[in-house]
């Protein structure tokens, strides 16, 4: 067996590092989108922060994921740098993807981040792909693939969950149901209230945590990575959660397609406000501490930032470049 | 309502959208609409604002994000009595139901010896421009023309875009109607009434004596500034709105380049394995002898559509990429 | 409620016929086929007679079926014609598509048979659409999607069941699951053994019955069919069943896919020896009485096969026809 | 094993394909091959014969019915370290996956700003002639050509089966080799060793000095044959295979077309939006003042293939229907 992560003091830290960070580039970045200086289509994790950050904890360089289009905060958990983030995200030469994929695409091969994607249900297949080399080249990695409770209802993860069941492929397939695809409520795209439910369908095992909670999603994960490096198989780990901001943008579109109340109602179950309590209530972090993080994250950020306002945009000439090896 | 002064009356591109889907609900009963985010939200371009609304969720529905399921619900809603207009948010998206789309959506009929009949209509959205980047940026009517069974039209304007998902909703074969969401927000004269604007006619949008511009889609309007430049140096270029891709109005064309002996085709999508191959190909066939010069084409360079706004301004095509290019075809100088 | 067909003695005497039909139409195509008078693929329903006759008991004109590349059995049960069906296999412009499809696209919509299909996993979206039609348009009719156990790991099964919950739609997806897709076993193909598990991961009921008993299609179906014309939705419907021949045309490629006690295991299951057993056992119909049958059927066959290799081939100047309406 | 007399060796289209993907998985200790039923069956059309035998079930993998999962899976593996060698049994289903390869794996590397290669080669049989009809008999070349980031070659011999595939799989790029299931009994010489056919090169098949034949896939055959009728009229036709369709091999074309004068392209998808119209267009463009007469297309009726072996082969494009095409371009009287 392998040794999983422990919930050390230290993990539960870097968990809350991490989720201030996803926290303050997605907030900075909408503010940015608004002043005009993010061109395209933002979507922000704002509010799920709890998934990347448990998910991440287990996982090293060299194990990979598949993101979504709302990508910024798998990437920043997987070790993603705000200053070629933001580049990335501002167009410039120097951003992750040389300003060619921008937040839909963005991605980083080194880090194993084998890309935020614009279609969805782009991933999976990608993911159990991934899974299948770790596999075949006998590493002990595994593959964590991102996709949304939308997601599930696309034909690409039925046929990747049910090929990597089948070959016992070392990938978590990892559902961040927070309740809607776009506008149109879970309620209103498929009959289930749980997306676990598929996972039996595939002959693998389907676990549900509460995907506010970063420990719950620590814990669902390290027994689903665990099997998936112990050779047995997939897991459908579904996390529920909740997006704060629209699905695009900050904003709503002034669409009534959530209420008040339910908005209200997660927001109370803030994943970091939660982890911070706990993590006040338990003494492993006091409050200067905690401060601390947002002072150092807000430093980290403002530098990117700049970075990235300063870096050059890329030359017209490379748009060529890149097609092929 | 005509407006007060009795002026014809404006319209944006997405409000004739919207008036074309309502029009077509309203003169078919068996019409319903189906598609992601169309209902409670309108549609992602809000072309659907309110149509649910007046319709009701028996008419409108939201679906789930399965694409295939969407066509497939359409080819056999349609095979057994209903008009579905269904709706594929980005044309970007082909990829996900091109075997319901080309296989079954397209060839039906024919396979089925001519017995089953499919009035679907598609709605779809396509071009570069707004940094959406590689997967929400293409322009793939390529594909999709060379698919004997499905009919092709592309809205280049406000009083288009309505008459023809009209004319897409009253015809009895699939149609794909491609709009351009940098075109959203375009005014135009829009006519209140129903009408259709027939498919397989195009549109002879500028006049023009000595040069012939076939184009589609957005680059209509690229095309018209780009004429009123060239007119400086003397070059009256008419331009052609194709407006209908398949089938296509090959005679309009050829009636123009024997007139003007110099012709271009210039499209958004990438140049090579564009349509415009195709037109090119078709004027020279017909034309040989009226040409001066060859067929040039105008098209996106060979790469996906880059994300950052410098790189993608740079790769779409547009008036200047049409200027250059007429002039180094004719080799006028500067 | 919808008044449900009862299982009386006539309805087995039909089902018997039905079998039967289909038995010696695909026996006769075969042999036609190795004569060289069929070109093309031909994809045999012998062994699966059960379950076309079983699902179809219940099927009038106006209710749809989509069907599959093995799709001669289910168009017989929906009341095809042998004439026009050989004439079409045969490419004859007297065939039910005039020749332009085959044995792959075979069809007849005035008997709600919206084709055979080339396609695997083309069937589902196309039924789902049916069944949405028959609601949207207030008729009490019920569409029935055939597909194998290869086509089930198809995306566009997921996409289709999904929608078809959703939406409460009367649609009954009809497993016929021989075990194989091609050449891949199950075992090979999928990681769970019985393809109606994946019934609860949209909200419908899976059921699984007998594919070699009629009866007990019959009454699984009945259940089903109700359900779905009552307007409570879609139900996955397996049948475990076998082909006796080969994947495509009649004999093995030699390939050892199959070994020869699975086959024989099966083939002593046969469900039309299984069900004339039974006839006879309850006195429902004598020997002679079923042999008139089989008598009836071969003559019905012959005359048809006279009549498509009588009739004409279509004339080359018809080939742009019926692309359009 | 060379053969006793010493002659070369002879090879049918099919072995050759065999031996190729042999050679692949014997010089590459990464690559892997997934497919529907090409593991135990050795592939519908027998070209994976013996090769899970020889390499093992770790090598070789029989995939569920599952083609995006197929296209996803080679796209993951390859971008981690693997060279996948995939099998789409026919180009007909190109539209399940058409989302993976299209918005995956030629685009990847692009989006990404060029830090993921995608070494993966992708087998799939095209053509019609096997009396499979509208699903199972499609060309479908132009679409994939189209885009950026694939490359795209079609074979027409036994030789270029084998050296196609090899240089498929030692290219770092997403390529596409498009086999032709009416060709796979063709003997033809085949070389022993491991050699690769470069992509990107046109192959001069007969030379001629008066007409140019543009083609590939089985057409280069039909076109040959057709240039021998036409040598009796005095016609000394250049056929050239263009082999890979994308990269284009221009210059090869241009520079027969300067020599001749006169050109024709021909393949076997629908002609309409065909990849013909790109390389006449192409012709036109680069050789206008070298033509005397305009580049003649050839390429299959608009409609879907029809199953009736008297209507498929009058449907198919054949020598008859270049030797008429040329005829008819030329004004040559029967
Ligand atoms: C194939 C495809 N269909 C539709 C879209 C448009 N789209 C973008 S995000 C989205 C909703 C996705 O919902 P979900 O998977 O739940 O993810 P979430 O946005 O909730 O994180 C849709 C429909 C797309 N990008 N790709
Ligand atoms: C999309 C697609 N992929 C692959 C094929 C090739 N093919 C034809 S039949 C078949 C096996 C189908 O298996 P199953 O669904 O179990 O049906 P069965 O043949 O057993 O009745 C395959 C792989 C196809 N026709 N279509
Ligand atoms: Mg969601
Ligand atoms: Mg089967």
């Amino acid at each position: 067996m392998f040794v999983t992560v422990e919930l050390t003091n230290d993990v539960l830290k870097d968990m809350h590092r991490c989720m201030v960070q996803i926290r303050r580039f997605e907030e900075t970045a909408g503010k940015l989108m608004e002043d005009g200086k993010i061109p395209g289509a933002l979507h922000l994790y704002v509010g799920e922060e709890a998934i990347a950050s448990g998910v991440m904890a287990h996982l090293s360089k060299e194990d990979q994921i598949t993101s979504t289009h709302r990508g910024h905060g798998h990437l920043i958990a997987k070790g993603g740098e705000f200053d070629r983030m933001f580049a990335e995200l501002f167009g410039k030469a120097t951003g992750y993807c040389k300003g060619k994929g921008g937040s839909m695409h963005i991605s980083n091969m080194d880090l194993g981040m084998l890309g935020a994607n614009g279609i969805v249900g782009g991933g999976p297949p990608i993911a159990t792909g991934a899974a299948f080399s770790n596999k075949f080249r006998k590493t002990d990695n595994v593959a964590c693939c991102f996709f949304g409770d939308g997601a599930s209802n696309e034909g690409s993860l039925h046929e990747a969950a049910n090929m990597a069941a089948l070959f016992k492929l070392p990938v978590v397939f990892v559902c961040e149901n927070n309740g809607f695809g776009e506008y149109t409520s879970q309620a209103n795209h498929q009959a289930i209230v749980d997306v676990a439910d598929r996972a039996q369908g595939y002959g693998m095992p389907g676990v549900i945590v509460d995907g506010m909670d970063a420990v719950a999603v620590f814990e669902g994960a390290r027994e689903a990575i665990a099997r998936a490096r112990a050779g047995d198989g997939p897991t459908l780990l579904e996390c529920k959660t909740y997006r704060f901001y629209d699905h695009v943008g900050v904003r709503g579109m002034g669409l009534s397609y959530r209420s008040d109340e339910e908005v209200e109602f997660w927001k109370k179950r803030d994943p970091i406000d939660q982890f911070e309590a706990k993590l006040r209530e338990q003494n492993i972090m006091a409050e200067a501490e905690i401060q601390a993080v947002y002072e150092q994250v807000a430093a980290e950020i403002e530098a990117a930032v700049q970075f990235a306002e300063e870096s050059p945009m890329p030359d017209p000439s490379t748009i060529t470049e890149d097609v092929y090896a | 309502m005509a407006d007060q002064n009795n002026k014809p009356r404006q319209l944006t591109y997405v409000m004739a959208i919207n008036e074309a889907i309502r029009t077509v609900m309203q003169e078919q009963p068996n019409a319903f609409a189906a598609g992601e985010d169309i209902g409670g939200a309108g549609g992602v371009y809000g072309y659907y604002n309110g149509i649910q609304e007046q319709f009701g969720t028996d008419r409108v529905y939201d679906t789930p994000i399965s694409e295939k399921g969407i066509v497939g619900l359409g080819v056999g809603a349609a095979a057994t009595g209903c008009r579905p207009i269904l709706d594929l948010m980005f044309i970007d998206f082909m990829g996900e139901c091109m075997d319901e789309v080309a296989n079954q959506l397209a060839k039906m009929r024919y396979m089925f010896g001519g017995s089953a009949t499919l009035p679907v209509t598609l709605l779809t959205m396509a071009g570069a421009g707004a940094s959406l980047a590689a997967q929400h940026s293409q322009s793939l009517e390529a594909w999709l023309c060379h698919l004997p069974g499905l009919k092709v039209v592309m809205a280049a304007t406000p009083a288009d875009a309505k008459g023809l998902i009209i004319a897409a909703a009253r015809d009895d074969n699939p149609v794909i109607v491609i709009m351009m969401k940098t075109l959203l927000a375009l005014n135009g004269e829009v006519p209140e009434d129903s009408y259709a604007t027939p498919i397989g006619k195009a549109n002879i949008v500028r006049p023009g004596e000595n040069y012939t511009i076939v184009t589609w889609g957005r680059m209509v309007h690229e095309a018209i500034t780009a004429a009123e430049q060239l007119a400086r140096s003397g070059l009256d270029a008419e331009v052609i709105d194709a407006r209908s891709l398949q089938p296509f109005d090959t005679e309009t064309v050829i009636a123009s380049v024997r007139k003007t002996h110099r012709a271009m085709v210039a499209h958004e999508a990438v140049r090579y394995g564009g349509l415009g191959g195709e037109v090119a190909a078709q004027i020279q066939e017909l034309a040989f002898d009226d040409l001066d010069a060859p067929v040039a084409r105008v098209g996106a360079p060979f790469a996906p559509v880059p994300f950052s706004p410098v790189l993608e301004s740079a790769y779409v095509p547009n008036a200047e990429t049409i200027v250059a290019e007429v002039r180094s075809q004719l080799r006028i100088e500067g």
